[in-house]
């Protein structure tokens, strides 16, 4: 089990849908932040997995690459959290509904 | 065996605290639940011998990103209010099919998916890595040489964003320009005598 | 005189941009002595023309020049076109000099004075054109000026309907005459008269009998045939000495020159000679029918008119032009002493018009009276006065054209029609004379008021009296060959009756029968109208019913109201309607669809970031969903 | 003369533009009026030099200028005029010192605005009518666009936003499928060249849908039923000035473009199209007609009235007889004197008593005898009383008409029967009668500048109607050449 691909990709596979349900459906701005970075998880896991597998450095690469991605990622976003929180207390994601039209 | 056993617990309780973080309440419970997942993950990463990839996941994560989460809400003093739902309810009836819909999709992908045939493989298999000293070496061998330019890129994007996030944190009174005139308010030239009080010549809405 | 005719024109035309530009500030009374001097002056060029003797064509400027139209303001200047100008001008003069006693006291003394010349310029250059062209656009210019001279007093509601009407009516006419103008060019390739009357034999006579009943149709808007004839009643809204030269004497007998002047058009299918036959014998008794009961002093004379215009056009029927054109000069000499005697005795009744209101008035009037009624006997075709000479000659060629061979046998029943018009004419003629000069007086105060009209006045009407008694004899006796008939003998296109023998007696036993006819008219209102009370209502009391129907003569201005003009209105209407809830409607319905799914469109942009995740996501699991399944 | 050295046409179309720039500058209401007025009688007194010098016997252009201006792309600044524009850019320049002079009484808002968005009105239309350049003409076509939305939009009455977007809607439709054309034209025929484009044609295959594109467009901006209900909204909401200029001048944008552009360069579509467009005109002068008798708005029934006349104008230009042709330019121009002094009685009118509705009116003649005067004979004229202008152009055209067809002259003949009905009816009730109301017992009559502005108008209306030759020769040459397309 341990040496299955397969394996892998399924644990990778639930965390990112599990991260993807948070980013829909849960109304705090942070959590929604945290389940993106969950998403992340999922994602970094499947790439470090295939890298293992295929014996190949570029999905090491390519895990490090999102490493940086979503720590530049979580930082940019939390600046904007601060920012957005300074202008409403509330950090409801249904509440913010400036940007239409 | 026992790597399968240690496979399994990494894998189920990366999976529950995965489900914690994203049903749990209050906003410091799920980061300290995202905590355990990365932590599983780096578990996971160690079960498949990518020992380079488990620490580092632990150290950039763990270390930095979610504790930057915490200081956050700590910070802001964010906290789940009681009375608020903490679920979008409109998004639940969309969100959980998608999500179903996607871990379908891509438990079928993960499904039929094998690791390339031997010939087809990179150069690193566990032989060639352990040769040159383990995963470190290894990686250390391929950033600096095949992968220097993304390495250098994503160096400037981490700058980028960190100047970014300053720029954005900052506090917008500490060097705020005078009041621009509105140019639509002045809708009465010099010459109009009878301008009934600034009549609206621009439709409004 | 002949390479100047322009001038004839030129005079009331200065006269009208002196009167018309200076009067209303500067000139004020001064304006009636110039229009009547612009008049003369044109009368008395006429006179020189005339007695120059020679005759042509002048062309002025060219109008117009495209394509393969060239149209020209000219000059055709014949004997039909002399014995109208002096018509006309003469008329004119006496009716200007009228006027000057007439509306001394009116406000707007000095438009009057600018209108009044400038419609005999356009009935001046209306029978001096020598083209269709020039024929429509004064023939529309007279109507304009009839228009404004009966909404002369504009503050009447009345007034204002009257000239409306004559206008529109005469628009009606004008559709037909358009047409006819378009046709003639489009066959003809010409508005020339002579060019267009070389053609005519050539032509396809189909063709040239639809455009001689389209003109024909302008004729009768013009000279008011039924059924075109209910504007002229109603504009006697306007002053008098406009009724009596506009409305009587000139403007309306444009259709008669103009029927005459065509005579080549109408000549080439009989058709054509008999409708204009048949319209004028019918319109000759039907009008006289309604003016047996009107109380109105001018509709009397109105209908009169009308009446007597259809006797014109059954001449022209009948063939007998140069007899039209008589009557038309002495029916324009006794019917302007007409109206004038009927201003005056307006004037003197302080602008009552009701003759029930009359009576007596003919020791108070005696100028007026006498020469009332002279011009009355001259209506009433009394022998030897104008109206005889003219109208028997009207009633033996109808008679004649319908018994000889090639004749159609219609004419009779429209001499019949005609006789008794005859009958009809003197009777209401004489009820008329007697209501206003006879009996007692109806309303004391009014008679006690009433005075003689000024001398400037009453020499008019002395002198259209001379005019009415002598002037039949004098240019139509011997019949036949009096001093009109040789004159016009020699015009274009009038064709001639000779008289045979034993014509001469079936001609002179229907000159009795037509005076006796007339005698017996006179006698009968006599009769009715002198013993006892004058009832209006006398000749109800033999149909039932009758008096009310000719009263409400005929009921035509209510069919014609509510038949056409609020039938255009309704359409009108529901055209708007269409127009915009429709027409409209469906442009806006495009921009409100357009604004309708943009606001649709507008909603999947709910400004909340999950849904737009959602969506992305959405698009994401679709596509590699797709992706999976059709590989 | 052709290609002389003085280039008389920019400075008719660019004195204007420069007297707008310069309006800007002024303070106060008379300052900006004198300034335009100025720029504006230049304007005429150029055009009328032109006219003198238009020798009407040439074929083609006259007055000739050309520079480049996109050389790449083989555009060119090229302007020159031939009898019908010659015809247009008079009409043009006569009335912009006439609603300039008016417009200084009547508007008293942002009067140097005004003054400026007239004045670059001018520039534009002068320039439609001058551009032998598909793109230049397609830029000026644009820019007469801009003032007239913002003189309906601003200065304009209480619906005016609903108007103007109507009217910016409606006319900017038919101009993106013009340049449509235009880019189709430039492709097929190489070249947007007005004065070589005739002569090199449009390719069979292509010319339903250029006409398409162009009539629409035209049709739109002339207008043609059923495409004309956004010019009883615009006339109503505009201010006098604006729809004196709109009926007189803008109007004649449609039926000059058919002139110049239709007729010559798909004569095919034309042939094929003819009889709709000809029935279409028929109609639209009927339905104007009607329509116009049942209105309520004086302003409205002038407006409707107008949709009634330019129906001859299409009518005789799709005739393509020259009798037509020449009819139907006459018609313009006599359309654009007498509706121009229409929409400026009416405006007398409404600056006195602030309504237009019939229902108010009434028995001015007596207050107002030189108004009534005025209002007459325009009203005799608009109706097509021989004499003067407005029967001419009718009467050419109808005469062609039944060249063509009795049965389309007949009908549309018939629409001079109804004209006479509601312009009578409309004079009587503005004019005769009884005041309606205490409130205008002292009205004054019109005053000085107003007389002013309607004498010359009276003059040329006469002028037209008494001697229409002096006109229709400075045409013959060149709607001879337009009436062989075919």
């Amino acid at each position: 089990m341990a040496d299955s691909l397969n394996a892998y990709l399924y644990v990778g596979a639930i965390l990112f849908a599990l991260g993807m349900l948070g980013v829909l459906v849960r109304r705090s701005l942070i959590v929604v932040l945290l389940s993106m970075e969950l998403m992340l998880q999922g994602v970094n896991l499947t790439m470090g997995a295939f890298g293992v597998f295929n014996e190949d450095m570029g999905g090491y690469m390519l895990t490090l690459a999102s490493l940086t991605i979503a720590a530049s990622e979580s930082v940019v976003g939390l600046a904007i959290l601060v920012v957005v929180s300074r202008k409403a207390r509330e950090l409801y994601t249904d509440r913010m509904d400036g940007m239409k039209w | 065996m026992i790597e399968d056993i240690t496979f399994v617990y990494m894998a189920v309780i990366a999976v529950l605290a995965a489900l914690a973080t994203v049903l749990v309440r209050s906003p410091v419970r799920s980061a300290l639940s995202l905590v355990v997942v990365v932590f599983h993950v780096a578990g996971l990463f160690a079960v498949m011998d990518a020992m380079f990839l488990a620490v580092i996941q632990v150290m950039v994560y763990a270390g930095a990103i979610i504790v930057l989460f915490l200081f956050t809400i700590m910070l802001l003093d964010l906290r789940h209010e009681a009375g608020e739902p903490y679920l979008h309810k409109n998004q639940l009836w969309l969100g959980i099919p998608l999500a179903i819909l996607l871990l379908v999709e891509a438990g079928w992908i993960a499904l039929n998916t094998e690791p390339l045939a031997e010939a087809a493989r990179g150069a690193y298999d566990a032989a060639a890595i352990a040769e040159l000293g383990g995963t470190g070496q290894a990686l250390a061998e391929v950033l600096f040489n095949e992968y220097l330019l993304p390495f250098e890129i994503a160096g400037v994007l981490l700058l980028a964003s960190s100047v970014g996030a300053l720029l954005l944190a900052r506090r917008p009174d500490e060097d705020k320009l005078p009041d621009a005139p509105d140019p639509v308010d002045d809708v009465t030239g010099p010459d109009d005598e009878r301008a009934e009080g600034g009549a609206a010549i621009w439709p409004t809405r | 005189m002949i390479e100047h005719p322009w001038l004839i024109p030129l005079a009331p035309l200065l006269a009208f941009a002196i009167n018309g530009l200076l009067g209303p500030r500067y000139l004020k009374k001064a304006t009636g002595v110039i229009g009547s001097a612009g008049i003369l002056a044109a009368f008395l060029l006429t006179v020189w023309l005339w007695a120059e003797g020679e005759y042509g064509e002048a062309t002025l400027f060219e109008w117009l020049a495209s394509g393969s139209l060239a149209i020209n303001i000219g000059f055709l200047v014949d004997e039909l076109t002399v014995v109208m100008l002096l018509v006309v001008t003469g008329v004119s003069f006496l009716v200007h000099v009228y006027s000057i006693g007439y509306m001394a006291h009116d406000g707007s003394f000095a438009r009057f004075f600018a209108w009044l010349p400038l419609f005999v310029f356009s009935m001046v250059m209306l029978v001096m054109a020598n083209n269709f062209l020039s024929l429509f656009v004064f023939w529309e210019l007279v109507g304009v000026c009839s228009y404004l001279l009966i909404g002369f007093w504009h503050d009447r509601e009345s007034a204002n309907n009257a000239a409306m009407k004559a206008f529109l009516v005469n628009r009606v006419g004008d559709f037909g005459f358009a047409i006819a103008i378009f046709m003639i060019f489009w066959n003809f390739r010409t508005l020339e008269y002579g060019a267009v009357f070389a053609q005519v034999g050539q032509a396809d006579p189909e063709t040239v009998l639809v455009i001689a009943l389209l003109l024909f149709v302008g004729a009768m808007g013009k000279s008011a045939q039924f059924p075109l004839h209910i504007w002229l009643p109603d504009a006697m809204e306007g002053p008098t000495p406009v009724s009596a030269l506009i409305h009587a004497a000139t403007m309306v007998t444009a259709g008669v020159y103009m029927v005459a002047r065509m005579a080549p058009i109408f000549e080439v299918h009989t058709t054509a000679l008999l409708v204009v036959g048949g319209v004028g014998a019918f319109t000759a008794l039907f009008a006289a029918t309604i003016a047996v009961v009107q109380t109105d002093i001018k509709r009397v004379l109105a209908y009169s008119t009308v009446s007597q215009l259809g006797l014109m056009f059954l001449a022209l029927g009948a063939g007998v032009y140069t007899a039209a054109i008589f009557h038309l000069a002495t029916h324009a000499f006794f019917k302007a002493l007409l109206f004038l005697g009927s201003g005056s005795v307006i004037h003197a009744m302080h602008d009552e018009q009701e003759m029930t209101r009359y009576g007596g008035l003919r020791r108070k009037l005696k100028w007026t009276y006498g020469t009332f009624l002279v011009g009355g006997l001259a209506l009433s075709a009394i022998f030897p006065l104008a109206g005889f000479w003219s109208k028997d000659e009207i009633l033996a060629g109808a008679f004649m054209r319908g018994a000889s061979l090639d004749g159609d046998g219609l004419f009779i029943v429209f001499w019949a029609l005609g006789l008794a018009a005859s009958l009809l004419t003197a009777f209401y003629t004489f009820r008329m004379v007697i209501m206003t000069f006879h009996g007692d007086p109806r309303d004391a105060e009014l008679h006690e008021r009433a005075h003689e009209s000024p001398a400037v006045m009453v020499a008019p009407l002395a002198l259209l009296a001379v005019l009415a008694m002598g002037a039949g004899a004098v240019l139509g006796f011997p019949p036949e060959h009096g001093l009109i008939h040789d004159f016009l003998h020699h015009a274009p296109g009038i064709l001639h009756f000779e008289l045979t023998g034993n014509q001469t007696i079936i001609a002179i036993s229907l000159a009795v029968i037509s005076t006796a006819v007339a005698l017996l008219g006179a006698l009968g209102a006599y009769m009715i109208y002198s013993r006892g009370a004058p009832r209006a209502e006398s000749i109800g009391q033999f149909v039932p019913g009758m008096h009310s129907l000719l009263y409400r003569k005929y009921h035509i201005d209510e069919i014609v109201n509510y038949g056409i003009v609020a039938t255009t209105k309704v359409l009108g209407f529901i055209l708007w309607a269409i127009d915009a809830k429709i027409v409209d409607g469906i442009a806006n319905l495009i921009g409100w669809t357009v604004r309708a799914l943009g606001g649709a469109a507008r909603q999947v942009q709910t400004g909340q970031v999950q849904n737009y995740v959602f969506l992305m996501a959405l698009g994401a699991v679709v596509s590699v969903g797709a992706l999976m399944i059709f590989r | 003369m052709a290609e002389s050295g003085f280039p008389l046409l920019s400075v008719i179309l660019w004195v204007p533009l420069a007297g707008a720039a310069l309006v800007l500058l002024t303070r106060g209401r008379s300052a900006a009026a004198a300034v335009a007025m100025l720029a504006a009688l230049v304007s005429l007194l150029a055009a009328v030099a032109m006219v003198a010098e238009f020798d009407p016997g040439v074929e083609g252009y006259q007055f000739l200028e050309e520079r480049d201006w996109i050389a790449a792309l083989d555009i060119s600044y090229r302007l020159g005029v031939d009898g019908i524009s010659v015809l247009m850019v008079l009409l043009t320049a006569i009335l912009t010192p006439i609603v300039v002079a008016t417009s200084w009484l009547s508007i008293n808002r942002r009067v140097r605005e005004y003054m400026a968005a007239m004045l670059l009105l001018e520039t534009g239309l002068l320039g439609v009518f001058m551009a032998l350049d598909l793109v230049l003409f397609y830029v000026f076509w644009e820019l007469v666009l801009i003032p007239m939305y913002l003189l309906i939009g601003v200065w304009g009455g209480p619906n005016r936003i609903y108007a103007t977007i109507k009217f910016f809607i409606f006319t900017f439709i038919g101009s993106v499928l013009m340049l449509l054309a235009i880019l189709v034209i430039a492709f097929d025929a190489g070249s947007f060249n007005v004065i070589l484009l005739p002569e090199i044609g449009v390719s069979s295959h292509l010319q339903t849908a250029v006409f398409g594109a162009f009539f629409l467009t035209f049709a739109i901006k002339a207008p043609m039923f059923p495409f004309h209900t956004w010019l009883p909204d615009a006339h109503v909401e505009a201010p006098t000035g604006g729809s004196v200029i709109l009926a007189g001048v803008l109007l004649k944008m449609g039926g000059y473009g058919f002139l110049r552009y239709v007729l010559p360069l798909t004569p095919e579509a034309v042939d094929e199209f003819r009889v709709a467009v000809m029935a279409l005109s028929v109609v639209a002068i009927i339905n104007g007609a009607l329509v116009a008798m049942m209105q309520r708005d004086l302003k409205k029934l002038v407006a409707y009235s107008s949709v009634s006349h330019m129906g001859f104008v299409t009518l005789g230009i799709f005739s393509q007889e020259q009798i037509g042709i020449d009819g139907a330019i006459v018609q313009m121009f006599s359309h654009g004197l007498v509706t121009g002094a229409l929409f400026l009685c009416v405006g007398i009118v409404y600056d006195r008593t602030h309504t237009r509705l019939f229902a108010d009116l009434g028995g001015f003649a007596k207050r107002m005898p030189v108004y009534a005067l005025l209002l007459g004979f325009f009203s005799l004229a608009s109706l097509g009383l021989p004499m003067m202008s407005g029967f001419v152009g009718e009467f050419m055209v109808l005469l062609a008409a039944f060249g063509w067809s009795y049965v389309a002259g007949v009908l549309s003949l018939l629409g001079v029967v109804l004209a006479a009905a509601y312009m009578l009816w409309m004079y009587k009730r503005v004019v005769f009668g009884e005041l309606r109301s205490a409130a205008f017992a002292r009205i004054p009559d019109a005053n000085r500048v107003e007389v002013m502005a309607l004498l010359p108008l009276v003059a040329l209306v006469m002028w037209v109607g008494i001697s229409p030759g002096t006109f229709v020769n400075l045409l013959d040459t060149a709607t001879a050449a337009i009436a062989t397309y075919r």
